[in-house]
């Protein structure tokens, strides 16, 4: 096909568009007779003939019912059929691949990398990294979510994995309860989450001193010491992306499946339910990352959390800023 | 045994709700569970059609499908049934279905606690011993066991709604389209079977 | 409809010279109505009542069915003859698939009705004469001279009574404007709803005012609760049992009989009617004389109960006018127990134990049990001998009016009979002159002499008029479409008592107010001249009628879980455009007001089911008062899952000119959001 | 030994789902799919006895078309 032609049919295209668009404006200017109307004036020409009717049928609007059920009036939602095929396609199908890959690719820097140690030796000298409320909205958030996360994967592939190794009938039983626990732990997860974001959003806000870490790649790659604030930018961009923004994505439309008690209609659970796995999947993928810095990725982190105290090593090695600002008495955190 | 269908005839139907009440009555349904419902389009307005609607037991069920404890089954009668024993009330089979087949006992409660998920059996019963009394309280009434259609079917004043195999009750709808000599359509046919030319031989006869 | 009918000649004109009477005058009366004029004060356009016309006229036979509809205006009476005269001119009466079909609106409402609930007739439609009195005395075995000293005065033995529409009048109206020596001091509520009688707010009025009040039902229904709103004393609930938990005969629509069997024994503290009428009877001291024919057995808890079996038998031996005589509870319970060896199309049984029988023994079924006769499933049905169900119309009204014969035209009498003429009603002395008497046994021509059709309680006359001579014993006349004795002999139209166009209230007035009728002063034109203006204050017609899910008063199946889950509130249908008049949505809460002051509080459902005008609300709930819930008044547990606002709290004054039935279907009411 | 139990677990976990069957059948006449369930000829009424289950429902099913009843 040479460009003439192409082009000129583009421009035909183009003009039939325009004519579409102009024949269909006055069309839908004009008094359109309503669906009721049409069927009404079908009977009368073709008695029995309910074409009009099937049309609003299909159409997935509400009609009338005595039945007080929810959304009793719509005979067919064809919505369903969509987020059916969205859900168990690619959500599960690449979702599922996602997590296996990040999960197998961070075993595999690990093997190759190994842990990030300190170059020092460590002085035995503790300062106190996170305080004791800081610590409990820490685990809280993190022991719910990792309950969610067990028993939200189950429900997404539990079927294809746990089935055909432990059978329908325990998965079932496992399942109400996982399926209680996830919906009861959840409100609790989105008011921890709500807590943390309180409590370190303002110790994530960027600092020029992160572009230095940027450009080092955390030092991730050469294992050099890069110099931070409280938290170095791959910490911040956890909280803002995974925990602040797919958090907080996660814990809304969870709330929508959880509370159906809104008149919201099967479409808004719809939405919210690929919305709810997508970003959950997401979220764990960048989970696995934190996971792994927090436990066997870099020594000494784990401790911080759990006693909420570091080496005066540890803490210049990773946070030197931080650490300056601690010795300078400008952290605003007590020292113990 | 051949497949078993419903099929509504929106030119007989009434809107009596009998099938409703039927349906309540033999399987003795909580309040706020109604496995069929009536519908009607149009209301008021001349050439309003009314459809008595429950689950059509689809060939291809979106409800089996998202069940992520897997709980449904398909009978060899093609009847779709489910184990409520690994029913975790999660809501999905009533996101998918088109029909809005699947009742909660708790409707829309709060935390999703919509206990188990209940929907029409075609009188089937569940998993249970066929006529015991688990069954008939989990599930309602066996009535095929018994050798009987469903009940909505049975006591429909017009016969507008039919329960049975596939090729009987589209031979005994087509028998009625061909007497008025007005076509129709199977309600919900395309959406749970397939579209015609994928359907079974009557069906496609039917639809046409 | 006639008037097409008539214009394009599609009458039948062989019927109507053989079998009508007087439709010379109806049809001067139809031809004034033009399609214009119709259109007019029915709004329905020509066009579509010629195309019901010729539909019916071109597709015989067709049958007419309504309900209350019909006969709950002040002209029920005239629509129903219109009606009858329709299916007359169109020869569709006395046809297999023709004839009119009133549906009841309950289980056994005809049975009630033949049995004499009305307060002009005894059980059979005898009415109330001395003769009457007589005739049912001996078949009790009563002296009629005791049943007479029961009474204030002959005079109110045999006077009309109030009927239950207008029992509050009763209460309510001046002493000296009413035609008994008192008022109404005590009503029995028995098996029937309050809120399906029109005048609400008044009918509070005279509860209040009665010295007692006493409800018989399963459930405490409305009445109960209402009263209680009233006043703290004076009532008093007696619960009776449903139909499942005792047996008897159902008559039907169709006038057939049908066995019920008792499934369950009575709930609670619940009795049958009959145990409770008995125990009535017992205090009253009576119970010896009218129960001489009925065995009365002891039930478990006690109470003397009478045997049902035997209430029919008394019902057999007396209830000659209408045929109720031949349906014994032996032929019932055969009948239930063969159902299979009838025809589902014919309903006759083919072979068996009722071979020939048609099912349930629609009366008239004549003579005695021992007669078989089989009932009659169409009445008036000439192509049938009278054996095989088969009759003509009935000669109760003379032979001659106004020098034009009653009886029916040579030829036109039911098959195989012997006079194939018009004849009058068979009695002693026509039997004679026919030479037919010999045909009596010794005994029946004792219980015959100076006896008719109707009074002879051995069935001697019926059993040689049918058997013998294939004879009607009740004549074979001429249907009346000019019904002389009525106030109007034509069916006409006039407007109702509040009507939203003063126009046509001046153009088809009302009659004359009754000073006396059915013991009560009865308004008729001077209410409709004062309300003439009404629908300036309340625009909307307001009409009322039932729902599939719910029956009556609905006090039952409101407390039904499984029907009461279908229609969960009360509502009323409003038009989109009256609706957006008033300013309301679907489901929002409406007030509707009348003119009585009465003020319900619904929720709308705005639906184009009803026109533009007209609103639609169902009568089947009680429980609510003017916005307010009731739940308070009913004893405690007893109240039913759906309660909502009476429609009846807010109808009209309005009576049929004939038979009093109240005027429900049509007034005028106003809208408002709630 | 925890590395590599945990590559382990991750791998036979990740290849069970290659057991998983259809979830949705693909329905073919006679051909039982379902789940433990006893089947309606089974049961106490008809005893096992397919062929009289079978004309049990034949009979109801026709007894849905009226025009058999006004022939």
């Amino acid at each position: 096909m040479t460009t003439s032609t192409l082009r000129f049919r583009l421009g035909r295209l183009l003009v039939a568009g325009c004519l579409m668009l102009a024949g269909s404006l006055p069309l839908a200017a004009a008094d359109n007779p309503t669906p009721a109307q049409q069927q009404a004036e079908r009977q009368q020409t073709q008695p029995g003939n309910n074409a009009p009717m099937w049309r609003e049928v299909r159409s997935g609007d509400s009609f009338f019912t005595t039945n007080r059920g929810p959304e009793a009036g719509v005979l067919i939602q064809s919505e369903g059929d969509t987020w059916r095929h969205l859900r168990n396609g690619p959500v599960t199908f690449y979702g599922g691949i996602l997590l296996m890959l990040v999960a197998a690719a961070i075993l595999i820097f690990y093997k190759i990398k190994g842990p990030l140690t300190l170059h020092d030796a460590p002085t035995g000298r503790l300062i106190q990294r996170f305080p004791r409320y800081e610590r409990v909205v820490h685990w809280l958030t993190a022991g719910s979510f990792v309950i969610l996360a067990v028993t939200g994967l189950a429900m997404l592939f539990g079927k294809h994995v746990m089935i055909p190794v432990i059978g329908h009938s325990l998965f079932g039983y496992l399942m109400v309860l996982g399926k209680n626990v996830h919906n009861f732990i959840g409100p609790l997860f989105a008011a921890s989450l709500l807590a943390m974001i309180v409590i370190w959003a303002r110790d994530n806000v960027w600092q020029s001193i992160d572009a230095l870490w940027i450009r080092k790649a955390g030092g991730l790659i050469t294992g050099e010491h890069v110099p931070s604030g409280r938290f170095n930018f791959g910490e911040k961009t956890w909280f803002w992306i995974g925990v602040t923004i797919l958090g907080l994505t996660v814990s809304i439309s969870g709330f929508v499946m959880n509370f159906p008690n809104f008149d919201q209609t099967r479409n808004d659970m719809q939405i919210a339910n690929i919305v709810h796995s997508v970003s959950a999947i997401v979220m764990l993928l960048l989970a696995f990352g934190h996971i792994y810095m927090g436990t066997i990725g870099a020594h000494g982190a784990f401790d911080s959390m759990k006693t909420g105290y570091v080496d005066e090593t540890w803490a210049k090695e990773h946070h030197e800023q931080w650490y300056n600002d601690v010795k300078a008495g400008k952290s605003g955190h007590p020292q113990g | 045994m051949a497949r078993m269908k419903f099929l509504c005839d929106t030119e007989r139907c009434i809107e009596c709700n009998g099938c409703v009440t039927a349906c309540k009555n033999e399987n003795e349904t909580p309040w706020g569970v109604n496995r069929r419902r009536v519908v009607t389009v149009n209301d008021g307005v001349p050439g309003e059609r009314s459809v008595s609607v429950a689950c059509m037991h689809c060939s291809d069920a979106p409800c089996m499908a998202v069940c992520p404890t897997d709980c449904f089954y398909k009978t060899e009668e093609g009847v779709v049934l489910h184990n409520k024993d690994a029913c975790i009330g999660c809501g999905y089979c009533f996101f998918a279905c088109p029909f809005g087949a699947p009742q909660f006992p708790n409707g829309p409660a709060a935390f999703g606690a919509r206990g188990k998920m209940d929907k029409c059996t075609f009188c089937a019963g569940g998993p249970e011993e066929n006529g015991s009394k688990a069954e008939f309280e989990k599930y309602g009434r066996n009535r095929l066991a018994e050798g009987k259609l469903p009940l909505c079917a049975e006591m429909c004043s017009t016969k507008a709604l039919l329960a049975g195999d596939a090729p009987v009750i589209s031979d005994i709808y087509r028998e009625r389209v061909m007497r008025r000599g007005k076509a129709g359509e199977a309600w919900g046919w395309n959406t749970a079977y397939g579209k015609p030319e994928q359907a079974a031989p009557a069906a496609k006869e039917a639809a046409k | 409809m006639l008037y097409h009918i008539f214009k394009n000649g599609w009458e039948d004109k062989a019927y109507i010279d053989a079998r009508v009477f007087g439709l010379d005058k109806v049809k001067a009366e139809v031809m004034t109505w033009t399609p214009e004029r119709v259109q007019d004060v029915t709004g329905i356009p020509e066009a579509e009542v010629l195309r019901i016309a010729e539909m019916l006229a071109k597709n015989k036979p067709s049958t007419v069915v309504w309900c209350m509809g019909q006969t709950q205006h002040t002209v029920g009476n005239a629509n129903v003859r219109a009606m009858c005269i329709l299916q007359l001119v169109l020869g569709n009466v006395g046809v297999s698939g023709g004839g009119t079909n009133i549906f009841r609106g309950h289980d056994n409402v005809q049975g009630a009705t033949d049995v004499g609930p009305n307060p002009d007739s005894l059980p059979a439609y005898y009415g109330l004469a001395a003769g009457s009195w007589k005739h049912w005395c001996k078949v009790w075995g009563v002296d009629y001279e005791w049943v007479k000293s029961q009474f204030a005065s002959q005079a109110m033995m045999e006077k009309s009574g109030i009927t239950v529409s207008r029992w509050i009048d009763g209460v309510l109206e001046k002493n000296e404007a009413i035609d008994q020596d008192s008022n109404l001091r005590a009503v029995v509520y028995w098996g029937m709803a309050p809120n399906s009688q029109t005048r609400g707010l008044e009918m509070v009025e005279a509860m209040k005012k009665l010295d007692l009040l006493v409800v018989i039902d399963p459930y405490p229904s409305a009445t109960a609760a209402m009263a209680a709103m009233m006043r703290k004393d004076g009532v008093y609930l007696l619960p009776a049992c449903t139909q499942f938990e005792t047996s008897g005969s159902r008559t039907a629509s169709n006038r057939s009989i049908q066995w019920g069997e008792k499934v369950i024994e009575p709930l609670f503290e619940s009795k049958p009617d009959h145990t409770l009428m008995y125990a009535f009877a017992k205090k009253f001291g009576f119970e010896k004389e009218l129960c001489k024919n009925i065995k009365v057995n002891k039930d478990k808890q006690g109470w003397d109960e009478p045997e049902i079996e035997d209430i029919l038998r008394e019902i057999n031996r007396g209830a000659w006018t209408i045929g109720y005589t031949g349906q014994s509870p032996e032929r019932l319970k055969l009948h239930m127990k063969n159902m299979h060896t009838f025809d589902v199309k014919t309903l006759r049984a083919n072979g068996g134990p009722c071979d020939g029988d048609y099912f349930g023994l629609p009366w008239p079924c004549y003579g005695t049990p021992e007669l078989k006769h089989p009932g009659t499933p169409n009445l008036y049905d000439t192509s049938k001998h009278v054996m095989d169900g088969g009759g003509n119309f009935r000669a109760n009204f003379g032979v001659e009016r106004d020098g034009v014969s009653l009886l029916a035209a040579d030829g036109s009498a039911s098959k195989g009979a012997a006079l194939q003429m018009g004849y009058p009603e068979f009695d002693h002395v026509l039997l004679k002159k026919l030479g037919w008497w010999d045909d009596l046994t010794e005994d029946e021509k004792k219980a015959a002499e100076g006896k008719n059709w109707k009074t002879d309680l051995s069935g001697g006359i019926q059993r040689v008029v049918l058997k013998v001579y294939g004879c009607h014993p009740f004549g074979n006349a001429r249907a009346r479409a000019l019904v002389w004795n009525f106030p109007d002999p034509v069916p006409l139209h006039r407007e109702p008592m509040y009507s939203p166009r003063p126009d046509l209230v001046d153009k088809y007035p009302q009659p004359d107010d009754k000073k006396v009728f059915w013991r009560l002063p009865t308004l008729y034109k001077s209410l409709q001249t004062k309300v003439r203006d009404i629908s300036k204050e309340y625009p909307l017609i307001m009409t009322s009628g039932r729902l599939v899910e719910y029956e009556g008063g609905g006090d039952e199946t409101r407390s039904n879980p499984w029907l009461a889950e279908l229609q969960q509130e009360m509502f009323c249908e409003v038009n989109p455009r009256d609706a957006n008049n008033a300013g309301f949505r679907n489901n929002d809460f409406m007030w509707v007001e009348t003119p009585t002051k009465g003020r319900m509080k619904v929720r709308a459902q705005v639906t184009e089911r009803v026109a533009p005008g007209t609103v639609f609300l169902p009568f089947h709930f009680a429980g609510w008062w003017q916005g307010k819930d009731m739940l308070e008044y009913y004893p405690e547990g007893a109240a039913p899952i759906v309660r909502g606002e009476s429609v009846n709290q807010g109808t009209t004054y309005g009576y049929d000119s004939v038979t009093m039935m109240q005027e429900t279907k049509t007034t005028l009411c106003r809208v408002t959001k709630a | 030994m925890k590395k590599a139990l945990f590559l382990v677990l991750t791998v036979t976990v990740g290849l069970v789902a290659c057991g998983e069957y259809s979830q949705v059948p693909n329905y073919k006449q006679g051909n039982y799919q379902g789940k433990s369930d006893v089947r309606p000829w089974e049961g106490e009424k008809f005893a096992g006895n397919k062929q009289a289950w079978e004309n049990a429902l034949r009979a109801r099913n026709q007894g849905q078309t009226e025009y058999n009843r006004i022939k």
